[in-house]
């Protein structure tokens, strides 16, 4: 086929697929597979700190947490544009999501009952979302690249602001150094399954990186990650939950223990701590949304209804 | 400075309690773009709300954190209609739609005050509410005219918020004692019904015949929302005075 | 009319009118507006203390507190039954209400924003409601009178309440005992307001008491009420913001200042503290519940149907 | 003493939180009836969690107040059920009727705890969940079988709620310490089953196909709505420690 060595020629030179160029159906379909998911999980990773937004301990960082959870939406909004450029439109992608058939990241099926959690998770969980996501700049598919470079700017932004937080607790009282701490204990193991499961397990993996949408494997990128977040924990005085966790000489990087695979497959299965609780918030606020979009709907049309007759 | 102070806290508590009750429709909004403006918005009046508050409080060696997080219920000195619930986006668009028009009347006549600090804020909070103010109104155009539910549902909302009204043109002790750096609140509402009103005429929406308040909120008689509302807001800086965030 | 010398021959012998007797459309008029509002007052009395059950400071108090405002509940409930004996439905009441045509007590127009306002709602409001109440027991509508008679039984108990809510804050802390004082200043004139303006000027007074409806008038309920908790204050230790307030010894009663009467009649209006949050709150509670009784009524006339098939 | 203490403190955590979510209902319910109703289920659950919670503080020198109002979230011992908030009409008795459902088990079987005390109060309570149960069922059928609106309600309800009900039956180690004193929660299954499924047969509704939340209430790992909860349910006694009220 000819389209096909198209294609293939323009991935092994590292150009950019757009949208206006032929690709196989199966590029399309992980690509939106992935794109939406990610869409998915900026916007359901709103509701672990919105929920914060009343009760932020100060005005400074009441600011900087509504930035965030608004950029957040903000990064939805790219990612779904970028993915109707493949022809799904953002309600069908939104259906999927709100009936559950969708995934997003299980990051978000976690609890962030504490202040603290507001830290790790800028600290860690958008830490390791950068690790997966900046090599997602280069990704083959043009709009999914470009939008990922505007993202990964605010996403470092953020991850500086979460280690921000724990910083200050740190320097803070012994009640706020142990709510720190208690926080990073929760959130270690759960941001380090954010990269997937070991390669050997992880089926769409090669795949994508022969497409070259993804870059690093899973392995590779946890590894990359534990490397960057030790010495950050060594700054703050925070410790890690892995008692395996060392600096090994030889490969020139950290050795850490074996994570909790069941855990992660039973989140994904649905039995997290939070699935219910974030399908059912967004749900709801769909629903209540209902009548909103439909008078807006209304309205622009009675509006273009006008406008052709006068014109 | 004491008396201008005061007069600070008032305007700051005003958009404080409101950037509270914005901040609750981030992640809950009617579509995504919503998220994203609520939050604007409500940003845009944190920040006001910040710089009247750290204004203030210089007077009296406190910190905005001082002032938002370490006063009692009577020591706030918000208008009641600050207070006002969420309720659904339509009562939110209505009190939107008010507060922006009086928002923009009243900082476009306080960049002209005596007092530089007062006029600098102003002078940039106005262009905020000016955005403020065309979303509101957008939006009370589409709902007014959408669906009869919508149309309904924003009838409802504007009457819930109408006797709060008048309360933001009542007197304020502090805006009387510091006349060349304040604006008289008076004198706003002939400004303000000239954003707002020709907004409820081209929807055809009535001016709600509805008693006014009493009101009272700046020499601190607030609705019985405001204590649900502070309680949430302070609990964690309160469980660790002193502590540094 | 030999109707009407048989129902004025009732009244003289203090006898009970009862629902099938004839009486006179004014009588009945007044005495639904009475009622109805007297059941209006208890339901959006409900109000300012309902919004104190969630933050109640013991959970002794808390269960007091929830236990008086379903007891107001209840005493809505009976005095909407007995309304209804003379033809009017609550529904058709509850209407009058909704859309603020019918009245209901004014007090309930100021605002509670202290915890202590649920001590002075209890001493003075209910304490002041049972001065008007307790000759209410004896009232020539036979339905009227049984309701009240069970009705001033547990008011008594809140009244009591009241005063032992204020008694603790009296001999609490420093601040509590603020907290007290700064309330009774607020709920002292309103009570006396409770009443109704003087007699000059109480244009239903006069028929009610030739009806005995009401015994006794307004002045006379007030100044009895006020020699009532002049002595009790005392007990607990407040005082009320009155400088002309003093014993006369020569009436044997005390003397007491001008009431604002203007205030009185602004509250009246509409422009009270409240008017606007009672009358949304409640008209809130109607709507949102409009589709639960939509739905028993449904289920209620299935029911009936597939029981007449049966039977 | 105090192990029998630990498993009395998570028993009245659930009927406290429980009876501070009814609360909210008094002068909000849809008719007056209901305004009576849940205002007498609310106060039979916050009975039982004073009982509950008085017992427990015996063991600690604390008071049933030292143990509402003076614990942080990670202190309280509540299943996450309880913290749910209430929604609307049809999600607070789709709550109901699974928590009164569980209570009746629950106390049943307690009622022949070898713990004098723990039985005692369970006689007193099994005869008011009783009637919860009764109140619940009755507004499920009227519900479920009333309006096509009811029914889409009533099924979203009980769909909101399933993923907290396995978390009754799971594990709880202050029960584990006192077995003779307590009820193995995994043991209420089949009665709790054996009370609910016949009401959602007879309205046709099946059992939600919804997938379990991990819980962990017994732990202290509460769902995100147990803070706010908290803060205003704490924030007048915490705002004057050690005053009486």
């Amino acid at each position: 086929d000819e389209r096909l060595a198209a294609f293939d020629a323009l991935i092994a030179a590292d150009q950019r697929i757009e949208p206006t160029d032929w690709m196989p159906p199966a590029y399309r379909k992980a690509l939106v597979r992935q794109m939406s998911q990610h869409a998915h999980s900026e916007i359901i990773g709103m509701q672990p700190e919105g929920n914060w937004i009343t009760r932020a301990p100060s005005l400074k960082r009441k600011a900087i947490l509504m930035a965030k959870v608004q950029d957040e939406a903000g990064h939805g909004l790219y990612l779904y544009s970028a993915a109707e450029t493949l022809g799904t439109t953002r309600d069908e992608m939104l259906d999927a999501l709100h009936s559950g058939k969708a995934k997003y990241s299980s990051i978000f099926n976690y609890l962030a009952p504490s202040w603290a959690d507001m830290g790790s998770i800028g600290w860690l969980v958008d830490g390791a979302a950068i690790a997966n996501q900046v090599p997602l700049c280069r990704a083959s598919y043009g709009p999914y690249g470009r939008a990922m470079v505007r993202i990964c700017k605010e996403e470092s932004f953020h991850q500086r602001q979460g280690f921000e937080i724990l910083l200050a607790l740190m320097n803070g009282t012994d009640e706020q150094r142990a709510m720190a701490q208690e926080s990073v204990n929760r959130w270690y193991a759960p941001a380090l399954m954010m990269f997937g499961p070991p390669d050997g397990e992880s089926p769409n993996s090669r795949q994508s990186m022969a497409w070259k949408i993804k870059r690093f494997s899973n392995d590779e990128l946890r590894q990359r990650f534990v490397d960057m977040i030790v010495p950050q924990a060594e700054i703050l005085g925070v410790t890690f939950p892995d008692p395996d966790l060392r600096w090994n000489e030889e490969r020139g990087h950290h050795d850490f223990g074996e994570l909790d695979w069941d855990e992660f497959h039973a989140v994904l299965r649905g039995n997290g701590q939070a699935n219910a609780l974030r399908l059912a918030k967004r749900n709801a606020a769909h629903a209540e949304g209902a009548w909103v979009r439909e008078a807006a709907r209304a309205y622009a049309e009675r509006t273009a209804t006008s406008e052709r007759i006068a014109s | 400075a004491d008396d201008v102070a005061r007069y600070a806290l008032g305007l700051g508590d005003d958009a404080l309690v409101l950037a509270q009750r914005l901040g609750s429709w981030i992640a809950a909004a009617p579509e995504l773009e919503e998220d994203v403006a609520l939050g604007n918005i409500a940003l845009d009046t944190l920040g006001h709300a910040r710089s009247l508050l750290t204004y203030a409080g210089s007077a009296w060696d406190q910190t905005e954190d001082d002032l938002a997080y370490f006063r009692d219920e009577p020591d706030f000195r918000c208008r009641q209609i600050f207070e006002r619930p969420n309720g659904d986006f339509a009562c939110t668009i209505a009190r939107q739609l008010v507060v922006s028009a009086y928002f923009t009347a009243l900082y476009r006549a306080l960049t002209g005050s005596a007092d530089p600090t007062l006029a600098a804020i102003a002078a940039k909070a106005v262009k905020e509410v000016d955005y403020h103010l065309d979303h509101a109104t957008l939006w009370t155009l589409r709902l007014a005219l959408g669906t009869e539910e919508s149309r309904r549902r924003t009838v409802a909302g504007f009457d819930a918020v109408w006797p709060f009204v008048d309360e933001l043109f009542a007197d304020d002790p502090a805006a009387d004692a510091v006349p060349a750096a304040a604006v008289a609140p008076a004198g706003l509402r002939e400004p303000f019904d000239a954003l707002l009103l020709p907004v409820l005429d081209r929807v055809e929406l009535p001016v709600p015949a509805v008693a006014a308040v009493r009101g009272g909120g700046r020499l601190g008689v607030h609705s019985e929302a405001l204590g649900p509302l502070l309680a949430e807001m302070q609990v964690l800086a309160r469980r660790h005075p002193g502590a540094v965030w």
